[in-house]
């Protein structure tokens, strides 16, 4: 929070209006790339970096997993439907793809890890070296054994948060469902399992069908829905889980425009995450920052005082 | 996702079939589509023209979709990608196997468009050399010299003078593409080239990330034309 | 199922293409008006039941309820978001209201109940002699003590079911939501309570703030999602259903043309209901019937035998 | 819903005042907004200009609506709504109470057109007679006669001949609505009236189904204008 009222841009500091400071990581904005888009090469990651105030890599597990056969990812009229599978090339390999951020990414790297047991998910962090912090996938919700399927289970997840830390002295975020029947429940739990933060949310079980050939679009028949189409759920979910928790919540889920990010951050969200947007453009981090900053200009508040802001208003 | 109903199969030979749709896809040459083989996968797939696909059988559903029947659906994402940019005046086009495909589309463009064009097209054999009928100025490059030139396109393309062509479009194997890459350097006419790049690829439309290229850029995107003089090779 | 393979329409029965019998219900055509929508007047009840194959009645609950204040519902570019908070008459009120729909409606009527207990929900049938068969709102996201409150827990779904069929004779629905972890399980309950057909699905949690009064737009700050955004999250549900359940599934969720209606008839529904899409037409039955009779035209086939095609097709 | 900021306030009486937004909504004569005071409630007021709302203080919201301050946001849905239709020639518009305040904007709107327009504009009383300074032709009745006309609106109209006039536009409560209709369907001229309605509404979009008349329409979609001679009152 500023103490003073003169605006950052005119004390020259315009550059400052936009960062934030995540669980001890130093981000120039607060606009992350989300964990499964365009995260498999570290050259992509390295590029969305310069605009980005972090990246997360794609989900990846112990072993390779080849995923579903295409299509995996069918687009509509308000937003995206997928069901990848957790394509990954497994730790190793994925380590070593990796390995090259940490002399040229220019943002914080966040490392998003699945795993079936909370033994697994803390024998993947020590193969990071290059993360910033790590993502926990709790919600994926097309995948066996891993993803929603251990992440709609209070118990279970502080045991896998509580598991991982131990492993790491890094910042560990829990990524949430929103197919639970209280997502808060499982944020807490988190929470108890000493999360540094909560990612609300992965995306809304769902699906779709083709009426000329009357088939599922998807080959693995349901996948998630993100985009534009899921911004109200998402904006809930963290509205409530910035109200119950002390810890940050990173909001996303359908944010595509300057004002979906100030909307995000007005609920409770301290940073957003990015994804579907990408698929609309892929400068979408650069137009975000420049309008971002407009708009701070505008109002002459830093975006950090803005969080959670429409609780009070 | 919408469907297509293909029209006509023509076989050109065992492995290699243009597949007619029932309709044309408002496109651009260099533009491509994700097919949906139904029970099969759905692969990116350059288009030959406004209303086809050119395949060749490498795997599964490649296989399949060469021994597709006329009558049966198939589902279409797209046309998707940057194209070709058009040229003026003399253009050349260089094709490797399966690469005529997007090639075949941009010959009968720029021809529309009153552009004088050339292709040097070149191959393994003469049985791979598909859709001459097509071309109306050629010359083709076989590896075992069972057609034309012995030796690849790009050694072909060496023994030419190429500084009459205002635009150079090639599609081919990314070693022959890279090979064109030094030639066209050491010519100077990188900029005036525009290639058109495969990559393995899944969601064709941005956000999985399957296809891109070392510079961070994506295939399906960003490419799957680029400006050769772009490439940083 | 048409034993024969002359189109219905050929052999001068056009109208039949579209008829569904639900429950012992004569439908003309498979579109249902939805619950809470345009639902509260009888003259809309009997204006829209000319081109519906059945109108839904607003939900009524023993007590009359006034709501929430207004905005109770906001509009985005992918569907609406409300939290109208079950404003009723109450029964007494509401029978009286929907008194004349017996002499002027033309389409079964159902009416919606709603209630805290199972007891409470029994006691409402016998004040509707008007009606043709009930739905019970086991699922309005945003109000206390009633809707998903009562109908998120299989047990009390169940004996809520139970109990309602015991005190009539008539057809009883049960409307479930999708802000569950699992779909299947409420329906499950319900089909063991008794129920004849399941209604899938009431809205999505969410919420929208306006970034420049810093406010939730919605006086009840959330409400549930519906219109077009729902709609794969809609279609999964009754995919889900239809897989798992032997009674019909009512298809709901952002329909808006002829080819969602197909969309949700080739993934399981009997029938569908319609409920944001008067918010972009009035005349929306009229058309999707014309729309449906061309398309049942051009392949020939009358919508009951499309019911779930996509999981053999 | 989007937010506009007071830019002034027109106080016409004590309880009457004129909110004056800080840009103009594109907008038709007869259409309504949603305003959402916050605090309050969101209320349905037709627009008096295309900048304006015209209030009168009723109950809780509008109190605080007709008091508000310069500089306040409110929010809008809207402009909705079916808007009167245009007239040529003459027009006459007849207003009972606050339901004048569609009637200012298409007096405005009329006149810019070239319409030649009169007014019969009833109130209970003077003090509730407001904005006269803005109509250029008008006559007006009090139920206590403390100004113009001793009587009502309609019982004004009656002593006029109204076959001149080629539209004749109404709004106001509903008895005396409908003791127009009764006068002009005598006179047969119903089919040249148009009448702006009031429902108790929530939604203001079409699908909460307050606003349902008898006859089954909406009065935020399907009017608030409405044509007379389709009123079957």
């Amino acid at each position: 929070m500023q103490e003073t009222k003169t605006p950052l841009y005119i004390r020259g500091k315009a550059h400052l209006m936009l960062e934030v400071e995540l669980c001890g990581l130093k981000m120039k904005n607060p606009l992350m790339l989300a964990s499964g888009i365009m995260g498999s090469h570290v050259s992509s990651l390295i590029r969305i970096s310069r605009h980005a105030g972090a990246v997360v890599a794609k989900s990846v597990g112990t072993e390779p997993r080849e995923g579903y056969r295409n299509p995996v990812v069918v687009n509509y009229a308000h937003g995206l439907i997928n069901a990848v599978g957790l394509s990954s090339p497994g730790v190793r390999a994925f380590a070593e793809e990796l390995e090259k951020f940490r002399a040229e990414g220019r943002s914080p790297l966040v490392v998003s890890l699945f795993a079936s047991t909370s033994e697994e998910f803390a024998s993947l962090t020590p193969h990071f070296p290059m993360a910033d912090a790590f993502e926990l996938n709790l919600s994926c919700p097309h995948a066996e054994n891993v993803g929603m399927a251990v992440g709609s289970d209070p118990e279970l997840v502080k045991e896998i948060v509580a598991e991982v830390k131990r492993s790491t002295e890094k910042p560990v975020f829990a990524k949430l469902s929103p197919n639970v029947l209280d997502v808060v429940e499982i944020g807490k739990a988190a929470e108890e399992g000493g999360v540094d933060a909560v990612v609300a949310v992965n995306t809304v079980k769902g699906m779709s069908i083709d009426i000329v050939s009357r088939k599922p679009k998807l080959s693995n028949i349901s996948g998630g829905v993100s985009g534009e189409a899921i911004k109200p759920i998402a904006l809930k979910c963290v509205w409530d889980l910035y109200k119950e928790l002390d810890v940050p919540v990173i909001g996303v889920g359908g944010i595509t425009t300057w004002k979906d990010v100030v909307e995000f951050i007005l609920a409770g969200a301290t940073a957003v995450q990015i994804g579907s947007a990408l698929f609309y453009s892929h400068r979408i981090f650069y137009s975000l920052v420049e309008s971002l900053k407009a708009y701070t200009r505008s109002t002459g508040e830093s975006l950090v005082e803005l969080v959670g802001k429409a609780h009070t208003g | 996702m919408y469907c297509v109903r293909v029209e006509k199969v023509v076989k050109h030979s065992k492995d290699v079939a243009t597949i007619v749709f029932d309709g044309i896809l408002p496109s651009y040459p260099g533009q491509f589509v994700m097919l949906n083989l139904f029970g099969y996968e759905e692969i990116p797939l350059s288009l030959s023209s406004p209303r086809s696909v050119t395949v060749k059988a490498v795997g599964e559903t490649t296989r399949a979709l060469v021994d597709i029947s006329p009558g049966a659906l198939v589902g279409i994402k797209g046309p998707m990608g940057n194209p070709f940019t058009p040229a003026e005046g003399k253009a050349l086009l260089v094709a490797g196997g399966i690469g005529i495909a997007p090639l075949l589309y941009l010959h009968d463009y720029l021809i529309a468009e009153g552009v004088e064009v050339h292709v040097f097209y070149g191959a393994r054999n003469a049985d791979e050399i598909v859709c001459l009928e097509r071309l109306k100025s050629y010359e083709v490059a076989t590896d075992d010299g069972s057609a034309g030139f012995h030796g690849n396109v790009v050694e072909l393309a060496a023994t030419k003078d190429l500084s009459s062509y205002r635009k150079i479009y090639a599609c081919g194997p990314e070693p022959m593409l890279k090979a064109l890459y030094k030639l066209l350097n050491e010519r100077e006419l990188l900029n005036r080239a525009e290639f058109s790049l495969e990559r393995y690829m899944k969601c064709g439309i941005g956000v999985c990330g399957s296809c891109v290229l070392e510079n961070g850029l994506r295939v399906c995107v960003e490419g799957p034309v680029f400006s050769a003089a772009k490439l940083e090779w």
